[in-house]
Order: structure tokens, then C-alpha cells, then sequence
């Protein structure tokens, strides 16, 4: 540790100490040292994570390996009672649904299938995830796959009917634009031909846009046909179009970014320096 | 080694430095931005304005703080919208950070419902908002796409109990509220890939009107749902939220936010622009080296 | 067998289960199927001891090793078992007690665990301290009546330190590393946005007029088209492009779980 | 103008009835004096049949509209219809109902002791604690009464003799209400079989002017309130209502209809269909890969990449990045992942460099230590295979992006590959990464991540190109013949788009009906 970290340590600490010191004395209420830390605390986590603009750095590591940490906590304690206690207890025993003071669920569902009570079949998964815990043995460790092979197949197998509706055929029967916009024949057409945003040419027109974009983008994908000729034509028109659209939602992003820093600043200058109400 | 060349190698911190220190000032300073409202964000507007009195309102919160800033406004205007019409709000928060949070917000609103206020000239009473009886808040189960697709089945079945330990049954309001079929529709405000379940899952199989707000990053990808009719509205990002709270004449933060946005905005986009005039100039240059090296 | 075989045909038989169902209304394919997605739920579980045990493993393993940046495992460590503490007991009363002497004995408990997995030399005296430390933890955990381990109720969840740990460390972290995006958008717009091909000119212009459309102050200067023109971006190619890349997605998803629920595609499960 | 109407009618009916209420009370019977309301004309062709493609619980009612619907003066304003009731149905509620209340009851008890017997202890300890203990002691309403120690230590006594002694009964109770519910619910189809003993009409709702059909939806769950019997005789009745309640017409009556739950959904046949198309797709082009039939792919900028990427790491020595995203082991793209890390993993063993695996899901995590460890194993490099090379970091979003970016900056790897599902964080290890000066390839079906992939990263698989990337990689015939199948189903997409487009310009509308997926 070099003389310069100390020095910057030593002043880093300082400035904080002194913000402490001065929140506290703003904040009313019977636990101002507290409260005055707590904010102090989650501002120096703020700094710490926004010096890795800078570069990589002490403070830096520090916030990371606490976030780390604490996430991972955090996670289990929440998967602890929501998903043990909350989903698994009531539905396996009554008796442990007492101990853990949740309502047995098991009670409506209480009929025998196959012979067996209903709630008996939840000891399946619960086997399962044992055979999952093998892992931690290294000779058993194979076993695992057992359950991880059921959670890939039963989420194939539902993922597989899933986007075939809805990212397929609710897709295509999307598609079916009509190419010609309240049609009363070519007279009438070029009779009445306009170039307003709400006329009848730019609707055709803009539904004609839309059918290419998809075939083309579509072509684009093609991977066991080689993209030469007018072929090729239509895939890169597809590209283009795909560019297009990337960089619009580029665009788009950008605005949304920008707000979570402005969270962030609300916090700083309002919560913790106080200087902006 | 030319300006344009110093400007092609510019050390990005130069950009984060000038980029935070413009938000910074104009996150200080206070202007009005004017807002120019899309329609489809008007149409959930009008969807939930045009409701009868009592319909339930399922409003998924399906986001955690870090998407707090932008969707927090969309969730305030519309449940404080729909509690002022006197609807029943029915919420979720399926991510996994999310219920301390929600719970926090519908405090706040019901705390805003507690003074009379005006909104597009009709004037509201005062309503004391109870729970069980104007709203019910389920929280959080994970697996957003079992949970979606359970509460299709009933909302019992993945939350036996709501947020705060009661069971559904002895909530008032969710006697006669079974499942999708008793909502009139849902508005999923979502920071996480939730919202392509609500559209698959949800919508999809159960086929309820869905509304989304979302975050401006994934606002652009559900645009081909908004064609498909499978969602009949999107509020993108914070400038969603601003247009809808414009809309509810109930302006909150996202219209300040707005402010330190357009700010950064001229910023990125004057980079980009520099950035660009680098390019060419150093182009021609470099093309030049070229031909003399071939001489 | 046992290893290959078995798992191929729980996914094979799963697999087309749910594939089936979704074209069966009836009550009884409702029934399985409601308890199949339990099941997941169930099993989840579980793999939270898989993932803790690893998480210990990495760091122990990079304490052992002295790996650059070794002592910050610590950190973590640290974090980890005292947010556990935290979400396991609540206070009875107002006061705190010998509390905090239990977190600390706790902490120092499993440190001393972890040195001595981490140890290359002899592990005894660290276990020594371990069980000493435990000690000190069960003895105050049996006198100090202030608080007391909550098993039964999500109590702790809502309890004074967990909040606290919650808002003020994770909420903040959480926050901030997102907004850091802020930063890297404007930083890798200004590096990757260079009129270099076509490609990347398209992609250029597009978020340029997009984002000159939702900045009211540049209506005036280019008025009226740009945001009619961003619009039709939205509306028009955006829908048509988005549209493509999500039947192409749809199709790739679809093939590729057909694939495994026919044991085409295996290599997501181990061999030998 | 039929509201008008119908406005109109209920002011003067409303007037003439006030009207006679006077006259009434003026000379004795005059009310004969008022010409009564003929009732409307009764539904015709009234019918009943257990709802279609659902799972049971459900009827639907149709009927032709009454003659006097939007007619002259006693127009019908709506339909209401009932269902016939056996008493038995009031047995189970109330079952139902008592089962649920000692439910509650033994559950608020089992929470509630504890809390008083805590409470007792710490009042009986420091009698300070009178206003801080977390349990509000029983007490007369009147504002005069001072809460004491004793009184409050005396009513905690009470009430926690009392909980002990009930608990346990009430806890026996509900067993046997159970069994009684269960057995009144088994009674119930031949409840409904006795029509008309035993039983009365009750009114399920309205359905409005104009309207031929209702349908009589209820819950599955034997233990909700609107419990809807299977497979029970059920009798339907509809009458048609005027503005004044008591005007109606007379029933027609219905039934028995039963509910039951159908075993295929008619709705969905364009999914089976095209499900099937794929199946047959996949299965022919693997068979015709198997047979040897040489199938053409075209280059991938962004697979070749990986190769390059792979052997650059190995000049530097320094390790491979791969990350498979925040998606779950239940997201397809992160089992594509999977097959492409399978591969990536096989040519690092081959070349013996170093990869590196931090993943955000235990079972993720599983699933690739699983396949790393065979692809080692193919590579006949198994004792090269370290178990720590992937690893758990967290399952919280952003705490693995911060851990990701650190790992990035201090092993400074060579390659940073990027499979699977991104959602915000994407450009966050992108970024980061292009500061790390690694080459970084990328591939996510989250469309709206791939512009910043693509602005960021030096390769980036768009959407499908992801699922493709496998076959490309391992370039086994089978897998590319399943690539093949996806083209075919692109040109078929494209077809059926053509063929719909056409048929809605051309006033064809059944072609894209038949695509429009029901439930």
C-alpha cells in the first residue's frame, strides 16, 4: 500500500466522517447518529461503485465483494421463505405447516390418486432435489442429471408450444397486411392519389414496406442457401433494415438510461448533501 | 497529430466527466420541457378512463429498484388514476427485489389519495384506500412464468396467501376474483423479461387485455405485439411516463427527470457528431499517407 | 445406462408431456400440469445449496491460492454470513442486547472455518477457534432473551437489520451499478457510431433521428419531419425488423427444444 | 332511439304508477281502472351444452331473441337467467364455509399464543414494558378504564388458558368437517338428478336487451364458493324481464345438460399443425444429413470468429471468458448456450488454454460444470478439467454484472464470449470488456440488447443466428440438418404471409381465420 493510497484512505475517510457528523446534526428524530449513518453508508456505496468509471480500485472491490456477498444472502434468505415455506411446506405436511405457521393447502387437494394421497407426490420433487444435492459428492455427482434433466425437458417441451404461438403464428397472421387499403379500383385510386400522412397511397405503401421488411429480414436468416444473386439482394436489404431498426432502438434506450442516473443523483444531492430539496 | 486525431483518440472519461457534470447542473437548475404525448400511450389512458366504476385493475409491478426511476411514475399516475375512479387494484411485484419496494409505492398513493385534488378539470374527493377492500397485493413468488401461468388457473394457487400473511379467501375483495377472467385488464409495468411472459403466458393462453410500461430499452421489441393486437398500449421509458402523467394531468418525477434526459441527450448526440467529423477528416488524411506510401 | 439413458428418456417423456397438454383442456391434463410446475419450484430449492456451496468453494479456494485480490474474499464472506444472521433472527423487544456479540462470534465462527479450509499448514487451531467462537454464539443465542431465532415465520424479513442491510447497502449498489449505463451508452455511442460501411451509417442515422424526435428542442430546428420520420422508424421498418427477428427467434426456439426433446441435441448433458 | 324509447317508457310507467298510489288512497278500487302490461312474449328455441374446448365447470345458454325484444311498449329489457338448485348445494356451502372459519381460527391461534405467552413472560420480567409488549390485551371499551399491570397480566393469563384449551379442539374439528364436505360433495350429481324434488329456480345474472347467449361459468375447485359440478343434471330457465321487475314473460325451461372437460382443444389445431410440419422437417432433413447428403451453410462472420478468438488466447496465454447470461436453465436460449459452450469448452481443451465460467443460477451452473467436464473428456484432456472454472457468483442481477466487470478487469481475458439471454447488463460487461482490450463475440435473442452487443462487441449473432451457432460450431450432419428444417419452415412462413396477404387484398378472409388461435 503506497503512501499516496494511505493519504487518499485517510481523506476519504475524513470527508465521510465529517458528512456523517453533519447529517446527523440536520436529521431529527431519536435516532439522528443512525439514520445520518445509514444514509452516509449507502452514498460512500454510491462513490465506490461510480469510481470504476475511473478505474479499478480498492473501494471499488470492496463494494463488489460486499455486493456479492450480501446479494447471495439476500437470495437465499428470500428463497428460504418464499419458496420452502411459502410453496413447498403446505403442500407436503400439515404438521410442518403448523410449525412453520403457514395454511395447509394441502386440504382441499386432499383426494387419493392412484391409491396414494395427493400431497404423497410431492415427495417426487423432493427426491429429486436430493439426487440434485448429489452434485456435492464427487463419485455420486452423475446422479444430478436426473433432475436437471427433468427441468430441461419440461421446459422444452413447454417453451416448444409457447413460442410457436406466440412469437409464430400470432406473428404470421400479423403479416396478413392489406396490400390494398380501401380499394375502389384504379380510377378511384389515382383519382383520388395523395401524398398526405393519412392517405390511401402512404398506407399502401407503408403495408408494402412492412410485408418486404419481414420476408426480406426473414431471408436474411437463411443459412443452407448461399446469398448470391437477387438473393443475396433481399438479404441485405433485410440486414439494412435490421440495422435500422437496432440503431432506432439505440436511440430509443438512451432516454430511459439517462433516468437511473438521475436516480441516483436525487439521492446524492437530496438524500445525502442535502443541497437540492 | 491533429485536433481531429486527439479527438478520435479521446479517453472515454472525458465523456463520462462532461456528461456527468451537464446532468448535474441541470438536474439543479428547473425548466418546464414540453411533452408531446403518442398514441399509444393515450389509448391506455383512455382503456382504463373510459372503465366502469368497480372493475378490477391488475397492475403487475414487476420491477426492482434499479428500474425504480423510470417506472415508478407509470405506477403511481395510473393506480392513483384508478383508485381516484374508485377501481379495485389488484398488484404483483414478480421480480425478485421488487415487493419491499411495491409496498412502499402503494403506501405513498394511499397516502396521496388522503387530500381532495383536481385532475383535467374534474375535481376528486378524499378517499380513505384500504386493503383487502380496494386493493389486494399478492408480492412475490419466483418463476414468473409458473406463477403467470398459475394465476390463469386461479390466484390462489401460487398465492395461497397475499404480501402481508392473509389468506386470499378472507380479503373482500377477491371473493368473486378467481382468476384472469375477473380483471378487466392488466397493466404489467415491468423492468424484467416478465412482460414476454405476461404477452405469452398470460395473454396468450388467457387472452385478457394487457397494457404494458416498460423501460425505454425494451420498449422498441414490443412494438410488433402492439401490431399483433396482442397488447393494446406501451408507455416506453421515462418519456412514457411523462406522457402519461401529462395525460393524468398528475405530473410527478418523470417530468423533472425529462429535464436532465433532453440535457444528456444534446450531449450524446454532439459526441456522435464529433466523433464522426474525426472520422472524415482523419479519412481523407489517412487515404492521403496511403497514396504517398504507394509513390 | 444409468448415466445416458435415464435422463434422455425423463426428458423425451416430459418433454412431449407438456407438449401434449397444451392441446388438452381437460381437468385432469390441468391437474398434472399445475403440479409439474410446482415441481420445478420444489427442485429450485434445492440448487440453492449447490450455489452457496460453490460460492464458498471459489473464495476459499481463492484464499487459499493467495489469487490477486484474495483478501477482498473476505469481504464477501463477511457480507454473506452476517445478511444470513440478519434474515434468520429478529429482536423480541426494543433493545438489542448481546445481538451484536452473536453476529460478531457467528462471523468469526465461519472465518475461522474458512481458514481452515484455506490453510495449506495444520487446520486444528483454526477449528479449535471455530468451536470456541461457536460456543460464544450458542451460549449468548441461550441467555440473551432481547431477540430470538425466527425458523417458523418470515419475521426476520421485515426485521430492523435485514431492512437496513437491504435499502441502505444492496438497494444503493444495486442502483448505481445500473446507472453506470448512463455513462457507457454516451461512451460507447461516441466510439462505435463512425459512418464506417453502410451498416453502421443506418445504424447511425436511425438513432440519431430517433433521438433528435424526443428532444422537443430540436423540433424547431429540424421541425416537423424528423419526428414524423422517426415515428415511421418506429412504426414501419422497426415493426417489420422486429417482426422477422422474432419469427426467426420463434423458430430457432422451437427447433432447438424439439431437438432436445428428441435427444438430437445432447450436449447440455454431461457424458460418461 | 330504442333507448329513448325505453327512457321514455320508464318515466311514464313511473308517473302512472305514483299516479295510482294517489288515486288508491283516494277511492277504494280503481286500480282495475289501470290496464296492466302484457308480458313480453318468452325465448324461443332455447338451448343448453356444456361449453366448448374448456376443462369443464361450464355451460353455455343460447335462445333466439323474445318477440317483443326492442318492441313497442313492453320491451324487453333483459334476460335473466336460473339454474335449479338442489338444497344439498347450501350443505356443502355451509360445510365449506364452517371447514374454512376453524381453519382460520386454529391458524390465528397457533400465531397468536406464542405472542401472549411472550408477551406475559416480558411483562412479568419488567412491568415497565406495560405499553411496549406486542400484544393487545382484551379491555372494557369505556375511555375512564386505566390499563394496570395486573389486569393486563390477569387477561394474558385468560386468554392464553383459553387458546390451549380450544386449540387442540377446534384442530380436531376440522378433520372430520372435512370428511362431511367431502361426502356432501359426492351427493350432489344425485341432488341434481332429483329435479324438481328438493330444489328451487335461482337466478344466476342478467344478460342484457338484444343478447341469445349466456354462459354459466364456475370454479373447479371443490373448495372455492362458485364450485361448478361435473357431469350433474343441470336445468336451465330464462325469462324476459321488462322495466317493471314483475312483468315477464313466462320460462322456457331447459336441461338436463352436464358439463365436462373436453380432451382436445379444436381451437389450437394451427399449432398441432404446425408443430407437425416441424417434427416432419426435422426428422427428413436428419434423415437425409445421416444419409450423407452434403448440406451446404453459409459462413457466419461471428462463428468463425470463435476459432481465431480461441487460438489468440492461447498466444497470450490468458484464459477465455464465457458467459451464459441471466437466463435459467428453463430458457431455450440458454440451452443453446449450453451446446455452444460444449464446443467452445472441447477446442479450449484441445488447445489447452484456460476458460473461465462465472454463472448467475445454481442449476445453470450445474448443467455446465456438466458440460465443460465432457467436453474435456472428448478431448481425452479430462485431468485438465478444474471444477472451479465454473463457478456460482449470484443470482442478482447486477451484483454478477459488478463481479463480472472485476473479473474482466484483473484476468484480463484474452476472449470474452457472450451466449444466451442478456438483459440490461449487456452493454454494462461489454463495455467493460472493450476496456479490458479483449476480442468479444456475442450472440442473445433478447432483441433489445443486440444493439448495444453490436455497437460494443467485435461479432454479434443476431436472434436466430444464436440457435444456428451450435450446428455451426459442431458441424455434425445432424445438427445441420435441423438447420435445414428451419429454412424450409421460413419458406412455408413465407408462403403462408404471401398466400394471407393476398386473401385478405383479394376479400378472402377464411385463409387467415385459420390461423387465428383460440384460448
Amino acid at each position: 500500500m503506497s503512501r499516496l493510497a494511505v493519504v487518499v484512505f485517510v481523506i476519504i475517510c475524513a470527508a465521510f466522517a465529517l458528512s456523517w457528523a453533519v447529517r446527523a446534526s440536520v436529521t431529527e428524530g431519536d435516532h439522528a447518529m443512525r439514520d445520518a449513518f445509514l444514509v452516509t453508508l449507502s452514498a460512500f456505496m454510491t462513490l465506490a461503485i461510480m469510481s470504476f468509471m475511473y478505474r479499478d480500485n480498492p473501494y471499488y472491490k470492496f463494494a463488489e465483494h460486499l455486493f456479492v456477498g450480501i446479494s447471495a444472502a439476500y437470495w437465499m434468505c428470500v428463497g428460504f421463505w418464499s419458496t420452502i415455506v411459502g410453496n413447498l411446506v403446505p403442500r407436503i405436511s400439515e404438521n410442518l405447516s403448523d410449525f412453520f405457521k403457514v395454511p395447509y393447502s394441502g386440504g382441499g387437494l386432499d383426494f387419493d390418486l392412484f391409491f396414494l394421497a395427493y400431497r404423497y407426490f410431492y415427495m417426487i420433487p423432493i427426491v429429486l432435489g436430493i439426487l440434485l444435492l448429489m452434485r456435492l459428492v464427487p463419485k455420486a455427482g452423475w446422479i444430478s442429471r436426473w433432475p436437471l434433466a427433468f427441468i430441461v425437458g419440461t421446459f422444452a417441451g413447454l417453451n416448444l408450444i409457447r413460442y410457436l404461438q406466440s412469437d409464430f403464428i400470432n406473428q404470421i397472421s400479423a403479416t396478413f397486411v392489406p396490400l390494398f387499403v380501401e380499394w375502389h379500383g384504379f380510377g378511384d385510386f389515382f383519382g383520388q392519389l395523395s401524398l398526405a400522412a393519412d392517405g390511401q397511397f402512404l398506407a399502401m405503401m407503408t403495408n408494402l414496406v412492412i410485408f418486404l421488411g419481414v420476408i426480406c429480414g426473414l431471408i436474411y436468416f437463411f443459412f443452407s442457401k448461399e446469398h448470391v444473386g437477387w438473393f443475396g439482394g433481399a438479404s441485405r436489404f433485410g440486414i439494412w433494415i435490421l440495422m435500422i431498426t437496432f440503431g432506432a432502438s439505440f436511440g430509443y434506450t438512451v432516454m430511459g438510461r439517462i433516468s437511473l442516473l438521475v436516480g441516483r443523483l436525487t439521492f446524492l444531492f437530496r438524500d445525502w448533501l442535502g443541497i437540492i430539496s | 497529430m491533429n485536433i481531429f486525431e486527439r479527438l478520435m483518440q479521446l479517453d472515454r472519461r472525458w465523456v463520462f466527466l462532461l456528461l456527468a457534470i451537464v446532468c448535474v447542473i441541470t438536474y439543479a437548475s428547473s425548466f418546464e420541457v414540453p411533452i408531446l404525448v403518442e398514441p399509444e400511450v393515450r389509448s391506455i389512458f383512455q382503456f382504463i378512463d373510459t372503465l366502469p366504476k368497480g372493475s378490477v385493475v391488475f397492475v403487475p409491478m414487476d420491477y426492482d429498484p434499479g428500474s425504480m426511476a423510470e417506472l415508478h411514475p407509470m405506477t403511481y399516475a395510473i393506480v392513483e388514476q384508478c383508485w381516484r375512479k374508485e377501481f379495485k387494484v389488484l398488484i404483483t411485484a414478480l421480480s425478485q427485489n421488487g415487493p419491499g419496494m411495491a409496498d412502499q409505492a402503494i403506501r405513498e398513493i394511499v397516502d396521496s389519495l388522503k387530500v381532495p385534488k383536481t385532475y383535467n378539470g374534474v375535481s376528486y374527493p378524499a378517499r380513505e384506500i384500504v386493503n383487502g377492500v380496494d386493493y389486494a397485493f399478492l408480492g412475490y413468488k419466483p418463476y414468473p412464468a409458473i406463477v403467470i401461468l398459475g394465476m390463469g388457473q386461479n390466484f390462489r394457487l401460487p398465492f395461497p396467501l397475499d404480501y402481508y400473511g392473509t389468506p386470499l379467501d378472507s380479503l373482500p375483495m377477491m371473493r368473486d376474483i378467481q382468476n384472469y377472467s375477473d380483471i378487466a385488464c392488466a397493466i404489467n409495468i415491468s423492468g424484467t423479461n416478465a412482460t414476454d411472459y405476461w404477452i405469452s403466458y398470460g395473454q396468450g393462453r388467457f387472452g385478457f387485455p394487457l397494457a404494458i410500461g416498460v423501460t425505454g430499452v425494451s420498449t422498441a421489441q414490443y412494438y410488433p405485439y402492439l401490431g399483433s393486437r396482442q397488447i393494446f398500449g406501451i408507455m416506453g421509458g421515462m418519456l412514457g411516463a411523462a406522457e402519461y402523467e401529462e395525460l393524468a394531468d398528475n405530473a410527478g418525477n418523470a417530468k423533472d427527470a425529462m429535464r436532465v434526459q433532453l440535457s444528456a441527450h444534446l450531449v450524446i448526440i454532439a459526441f456522435v457528431i464529433m466523433g464522426n467529423v474525426g472520422f472524415f477528416a482523419t479519412m481523407r488524411k489517412r487515404k492521403r499517407g496511403l497514396a504517398e506510401g504507394g509513390r | 445406462m444409468m448415466k445416458q439413458q435415464i435422463p434422455r428418456l425423463i426428458v423425451l417423456v416430459f418433454g412431449a408431456f407438456l407438449l401434449f397438454q397444451f392441446f388438452v383442456p381437460h381437468e385432469s391434463s390441468e391437474w398434472i400440469y399445475e403440479f409439474l410446475l410446482d415441481w420445478t419450484i420444489i427442485i429450485g430449492v434445492f440448487a440453492l445449496a449447490v450455489g452457496i456451496w460453490s460460492l464458498f468453494n471459489v473464495h476459499v479456494e481463492k484464499i487459499k491460492t493467495k489469487k490477486f485480490g484474495w483478501k477482498y474474499s473476505y469481504v464477501t464472506v463477511i457480507g454473506f454470513v452476517g445478511m444470513v444472521t440478519f434474515g434468520f433472527t429478529s429482536q423480541n423487544g426494543q433493545e438489542w442486547g448481546w445481538f451484536f456479540p452473536f453476529v460478531a462470534a457467528v462471523l468469526l465462527t465461519v472465518l475461522m472455518i474458512v481458514q481452515a479450509g484455506a490453510t495449506k499448514g495444520n487446520a486444528l487451531p483454526f477449528l479449535g477457534a471455530a468451536a470456541f467462537f461457536a460456543l460464544c454464539a450458542t451460549v449468548i443465542a441461550w441467555l440473551d432473551t432481547t431477540w430470538s431465532f425466527y425458523f417458523q415465520t418470515s419475521v426476520p424479513l421485515q426485521s430492523f437489520m435485514f431492512r437496513r442491510m437491504f435499502d441502505n447497502i444492496l438497494i444503493s449498489l444495486h442502483a448505481t451499478t445500473f446507472s453506470l449505463l448512463a455513462f457507457f451508452i454516451a461512451s460507447a455511442a461516441y466510439r462505435a457510431f463512425r459512418a464506417r460501411n453502410i451498416m453502421a451509417s443506418l445504424l447511425l442515422l436511425a438513432a440519431l433521428v430517433v433521438m433528435s424526435r424526443f428532444n422537443p428542442y430540436l423540433e424547431p430546428i429540424f421541425g416537423e419531419h424528423v419526428s414524423r420520420l422517426s415515428n415511421w422508424l418506429m412504426n414501419v421498418p422497426n415493426l417489420a425488423a422486429q417482426r422477422a427477428v422474432i419469427m426467426g427467434i420463434g423458430l430457432g426456439m422451437v427447433a432447438t427444444a424439439l431437438k432436445v426433446v428428441l435427444g438430437i441435441e445432447r450436449n447440455y448433458m454431461g457424458k460418461g | 332511439m330504442r333507448h329513448k324509447l325505453k327512457l321514455v317508457l320508464v318515466l311514464v310507467l313511473c308517473a302512472w304508477t305514483t299516479a295510482a298510489a294517489q288515486t288508491d288512497t283516494a277511492l277504494g278500487d280503481s286500480v282495475s281502472a289501470a290496464p296492466a302490461l302484457p308480458p313480453p312474449l318468452p325465448v324461443t328455441n332455447l338451448q343448453a351444452f356444456d361449453t366448448d374446448n374448456d376443462h369443464g365447470h361450464a355451460i353455455t345458454l343460447t335462445w333466439e331473441k323474445s318477440a317483443d325484444d326492442g318492441a313497442g311498449e313492453n320491451s324487453v329489457l333483459a334476460y335473466e337467467v336460473f339454474r335449479w338448485f338442489p338444497f344439498q348445494v347450501d350443505v356443502v356451502d355451509a360445510l365449506r364455509k364452517s371447514v374454512s372459519e376453524t381453519r382460520d381460527a386454529v391458524r390465528a391461534f397457533r400465531i397468536d399464543l406464542p405472542r401472549a405467552e411472550n408477551a406475559l413472560h416480558e411483562l412479568s420480567e419488567d412491568p415497565g414494558k406495560l405499553r411496549t409488549i406486542r400484544f393487545n390485551v382484551a379491555r372494557p371499551s369505556d375511555s375512564t378504564f386505566e390499563l394496570t399491570v395486573d389486569y393486563a397480566i390477569r387477561a394474558l393469563e385468560d386468554t392464553i388458558a383459553f387458546m390451549r384449551e380450544n386449540a387442540p379442539i377446534l384442530k380436531n374439528r376440522t378433520k372430520p368437517l372435512q370428511q362431511d364436505l367431502e361426502k356432501a360433495l359426492a351427493r350432489l350429481p344425485q341432488a341434481h338428478a332429483n329435479y324438481p324434488k328438493d330444489g328451487e329456480w335461482r337466478s344466476l345474472g342478467k344478460a342484457l336487451v338484444g343478447s341469445t347467449t349466456y354462459t354459466n361459468t364456475g370454479s373447479k375447485e371443490t373448495t372455492a364458493d362458485g364450485f361448478f359440478p361435473d357431469y350433474a343434471d343441470l336445468y336451465y330457465r330464462v325469462e324476459a324481464v321488462t322495466v317493471d321487475e314483475s312483468i315477464r314473460s313466462e320460462a322456457a325451461t331447459v336441461g338436463p345438460v352436464q358439463s365436462r372437460g373436453q380432451w382436445f382443444h379444436t381451437g389450437k389445431v394451427p399449432v398441432l399443425g404446425f408443430v407437425l410440419m416441424f417434427f416432419v422437417f426435422t426428422l427428413t432433413f436428419v434423415q437425409m444429413a445421416k444419409k450423407g447428403a452434403n448440406l451446404y451453410v453459409r459462413p457466419l462472420s461471428g462463428i468463425e470468429a470463435v476459432d481465431d478468438a480461441i487460438g489468440r488466447a492461447t498466444e497470450m496465454g490468458r484464459p477465455i471468458l464465457y458467459l451464459l447470461g441471466i437466463g435459467t436453465a428453463t430458457d431455450v436460449s440458454t440451452i443453446a448456450s449450453f451446446s455452444i459452450l460444449g464446443r467452445v469448452a472441447k477446442r479450449v481443451a484441445e488447445y489447452q488454454t484456460s476458460i473461465i465460467v462465472p454463472c448467475y443460477d445454481p442449476i445453470v451452473m450445474a448443467v455446465a460444470q456438466e458440460v465443460v467436464k465432457s467436453s474435456y473428456l472428448d478431448a481425452a484432456r479430462a485431468d485438465d478439467y478444474k471444477q472451479e472454472s465454473v463457478f456460482f457468483v449470484t443470482n442478482y442481477q447486477f451484483a454478477y454484472v459488478a463481479a463480472v466487470n472485476g473479473i474482466m478487469l484483473r484476468e484480463r481475458p484474452a476472449t470474452n464470449i457472450y451466449m444466451g439471454k442478456f438483459m440490461a447488463e449487456s452493454l454494462l460487461l461489454a463495455e467493460t470488456g472493450t476496456l479490458a482490450g479483449s476480442i468479444q463475440i456475442a450472440g442473445t435473442d433478447e432483441i433489445a440488447q443486440i444493439p448495444f452487443f453490436i455497437v460494443a462487441c467485435d461479432y454479434t449473432l443476431i436472434g436466430e443466428e444464436l440457435y444456428a451457432a451450435s450446428a455451426y460450431l459442431g458441424r455434425e450432419p445432424v445438427l445441420l440438418g435441423s438447420l435445414k428444417a428451419q429454412d424450409w419452415a421460413k419458406v412455408v412462413i413465407m408462403a403462408v404471409a404471401l398466400i394471407g396477404m393476398l386473401g385478405t387484398a383479394l376479400g378472402w378472409p377464411a385463409f387467415a381465420q385459420m390461423f387465428q388461435v383460440t384460448g
